[in-house]
């Protein structure tokens, strides 16, 4: 690999950026307009404007690919990249997509398809449909041999949209139809699906990585319960309050599944975790926004493996894989008290430093953030030897992060940090709404 | 004026506080300007008049953007201003150009796209060169 | 024009109060301006003595110290009024002092030190409580 | 332990800040005037002004102390360091010195004596006098055992000062009565002895730890060759191309020789490694601007040690102390072509970011550098799993670290990463100079 062309924006951009370059591979960054001040730009060895302002342009981003002579794409999170037409564009192009085959991305990405596959392969899902519901009839059925409460969830989904939860029989009949409405609304396809409502389940996923050959390693588990509508605010690695033998089992139950689909590059399992038992919920075929977290425990190089797995066979096996002590993220984002978007110019960025801190951010003194994005402004990873120190070392690092000129969500965070049960490891996936209302 | 002495004068400006630069060396002239307040000293000083930069055609239709309109790449590609090579282009400056004529091709994954005018006039500037990458919303042609 | 004399000028003006300098060298000509008064966001606020930003006690020393004189702490310790505990103070406002006059004790390690008058006049403030822990160079009294 | 005085500046001062933060206990940053807007004053508990412009008054600073209610003070690295009256000053009012004792402090402050006293225990110094040398007689007598080049240095010297290195012995005199000059003029004692100058010498260090009763532990070595005129530029752990059996042979006899004097808090023991021996030079006795390499290859925090030893025993064991990878710190200094100070206001500070790379710095945009104090403005420190990766990481790094409004050294350390020598790790400590000149 030579030369590749970034197809994202923001801190995932940069992150690309860096690990090409400590590779000695060429970069284009591809940008909209309204990001033309992106750190990430400033260390690119091209850039080209490939829209106003979103990243969803496919045909201008491979026609940048080929014009500036890359042989290669890297899609990041969000966005494109859990897209399988623009994955098979990249590769009808000729290009390498750093990434899974699009054919890998389509089974992945339909939860139903998903879901079944790794049944078969030993893995089992939340309680719920083999198949599509696409009556309310079907849906009183499945609902009556589960039990309530449910959730009703897009084929298709992501994101946390197309998604209902219902807690007794009178509110089914709206809900179905409210998921499907939404479903064909924003992914295009109003299939949906019925899971039992785990209402006491953590937030565990197990990282792998394939050689698309059947050479499967994995890199542990992440716990990543405290989230908000679906949208994880903070991530740690491993997951904590879990017997090492059991994250084991899990993981190596994980590895084996992926490997008997002959899966390429990072992958992420999703699971529920409610009393003892682990169920699938869905597996991501990018890197993830929390990989950080990995890599802190496990000194590897995430996005680096990527772009090495890309084009060739995977370097490590699962003995060069040691963990070692606790990791954390708060992501930080532009938002008011409120939740609402805090987008503007930056008059102060002051990052924390020091041993064991790592921030990963495309923002400074003087960048404007844009109202046209996601408000993740910067991703605070800390790492100490164990749990206990890594919560005081955050604590001590979001104390130093000084972000002027927009809000941010620092205080909540802290918020969440100074909570007893968070401290203990305690929480599941509902902690932070019911925190918050 | 050498360019880099500009890009220089640029930095030089984008550290400090100032709100203009100008310089003159007998004929040429330049003159750099930026709206505090407005503008941050992190965001890049606008470059006025017209001077050779980088993309030596780009420039000049910021200078006519007053008094002619400009025709953007509506995509990446590879530009073509003739229908198949050795063919001669499709205008040339001076010519009269009318409302949905054919005023280039811009190639994107082997596909051939028309771009065609918006705007009646006189073609006044081919702002890129045959063959050169576009990137989106790249100034193409001046039309007066 | 050599990029040098440019950033030369730039420092010269950065270090005044300008806000336009025009240097004309036969055919060569410069011209740096900036607006005043227009704070950018990375310029930092202007420089304040730190004693008069942090500690209450300190402020009315500006307000004052154009028409009186300041006696500052010489060391790092703990500030007493009187030679011993339950004495009445050395002085109190009003007081007329003479050069020389021990105005109080720092006690610093153990060691109880002596602070006298390098001025005359009129005891107007003791800008600091009896027993508090001043800093270096923090202002004591106002003596007018 | 629950308040501790700072009694420094710039980045150690951040430093310390940042491990007393993270162990719950309190600090006071005693600052200088001209230094009210150094980055730990905004992060400290309570700041006390101590001076007009500099870190060299004990009594302030241990008044200070003591009318804040601290009950130890941390010295960092330079000023009163390894100043034993200091120490003692701290000590006789009752408070925690975080370091060594005053008498330890003393007796290695003697370079003379820090000879013996290691030459006694198996560790040999580089051949020379064994005592003070005051006449030019002894002098030659001496130079006719050992022979030309030799080196006249300071009893008490450090940073470079009171050194004179003789070719013949037609300069003999000279140098010898200007390096006792020097020496009573910087050192207010004019004490010198005599060395052998090796002239294709490494430098190459051993970072120990005691706790004052005989446990000593090590945390390897770390390699320090790339100096200008005595000041280290760029260093890293371990020190490359030497075996791993004769790296742990010296830290093993180092680790003997520090438990036999009942060292107590951090130390490191100084060597030059030349045609396969290590010559002992001295022992510093206190923290060291390149401690991070040494904390990125073992993943523990120096500076947190240092206050947790300073108290009570030692935590951990030699077996707790595991090592991996390889790690590079820049010293980023403000200064210009010509190594002349650069100071003033920074009107754009970004750092470089991403797995591995940490900043310690205590600038930021809008600060400004003051001229009275040393010129190092930012460590910039690199991890990754091998050599090679780590140089090109370190290249990524150093590409993105922009500091402007002054000078710095960034593209004379570019140059040296750059260098083939280095980066076969084949320098001496006279690599920097000649290639300077």
């Amino acid at each position: 690999m030579r030369k590749v062309l970034i197809a994202n924006r923001g801190e995932i951009a940069l992150r690309i950026q860096r690990s090409c370059r400590e590779l000695g591979i060429q970069t284009v960054a591809a940008y909209a307009a309204v990001d033309r001040e992106q750190l990430h730009l400033k260390f690119a060895d091209e850039i080209v404007c490939i829209s106003k302002n979103d990243y969803l342009c496919s045909e201008n981003l491979v026609s940048a690919a080929l014009t500036t002579g890359c042989d290669a794409v890297h899609p990041g999170y969000g966005f494109l990249s859990e897209n399988a037409e623009f994955c098979r564009l990249v590769e009808d192009n000729g290009l390498t997509y750093i990434g899974p085959t699009s054919e890998q991305i389509a089974e992945m990405g339909n939860k139903i398809l998903a879901r079944l596959a790794f049944s078969a392969l030993g893995i089992s899902p939340v309680p719920g449909s083999e198949e599509e519901i696409d009556n309310l009839h079907d849906a009183a059925t499945l609902v009556s041999q589960i039990g309530y409460p449910v959730v009703v969830k897009a084929a298709f989904g992501g994101g946390g949209r197309g998604i209902r939860i219902v807690n007794d029989e009178a509110k089914l009949e709206g809900a179905f139809s409210a998921a499907k409405a939404e479903a064909a609304a924003v992914f295009g396809d109003g299939a949906v699906y019925i899971e039992k409502f785990l209402d006491d389940a953590r937030h565990i996923e197990v990282q792998i990585f394939g050689d698309g050959k059947g050479a499967v390693i994995h890199f542990g588990t992440r716990e990543c319960s405290i989230q908000r509508r679906q949208q994880k605010v903070i991530e740690e690695a491993p997951a904590p309050n879990i017997s090492q033998s059991i994250l084991d089992a899990l993981c190596e139950r994980a590895v084996a599944a992926v490997a008997a689909i002959g899966y390429r590059n990072a992958g992420t399992l999703e699971f529920l975790y409610q009393d003892g038992e682990f169920y699938f919920v869905e597996m991501n075929t990018r890197i993830q926004v929390e990989h950080p977290v990995t890599e802190a425990i496990t000194g590897h190089d995430l996005l680096r493996l990527q772009i090495e797995t890309a084009d060739s066979n995977l370097s490590l096996t699962q003995n060069d894989i040691m963990f070692n002590g606790s990791a954390i993220e708060c992501r930080i984002n532009a938002e008011d008290d409120f939740y609402l978007p805090s987008p503007g110019l930056l008059t102060e960025v002051i990052f924390p430093g020091g041993v064991g801190v790592r921030v990963d951010s495309h923002i400074y003194a003087g960048y404007r953030v844009p109202h046209q994005f996601d408000s993740l402004v910067a991703k605070l990873i800390v790492w100490d030897r164990d749990r206990p120190r890594t919560l005081l070392k955050m604590k001590r690092a979001l104390e130093e992060m000084t972000i002027t000129g927009i809000e941010t969500n620092k205080v909540k965070l802290q918020n969440i940090l100074a909570h007893e049960k968070f401290r203990e490891g305690k929480v599941n996936i509902r902690f932070l709404d019911q925190l918050t209302g | 004026m050498d360019i880099r002495k500009v890009k220089k004068l640029i930095e030089l400006m984008e550290e400090s506080d100032l709100s203009e630069i100008e310089v003159k060396e007998g004929e040429d002239c330049v003159r750099i300007s930026r709206q505090l307040g407005v503008q941050t000293p992190a965001t890049p000083p606008t470059v006025v008049l017209p001077l050779e930069t980088e993309k030596p055609a780009a420039t000049p239709s910021a200078a006519t953007s007053s008094r002619g309109q400009i025709v953007h790449a509506p995509m990446v590609g590879t530009f073509y201003q003739a229908p198949s090579p050795g063919s001669p282009p499709f205008f040339t400056v001076g010519d009269r150009i009318k409302v949905g004529d054919v005023l280039c091709i811009i190639e994107s994954m082997k596909m051939l796209n028309q771009v065609k005018s918006e705007y009646a006039g006189t073609l006044e500037a081919v702002l890129v060169l045959n063959e050169q990458a576009v990137e989106f919303d790249q100034p193409l042609f001046t039309i007066v």
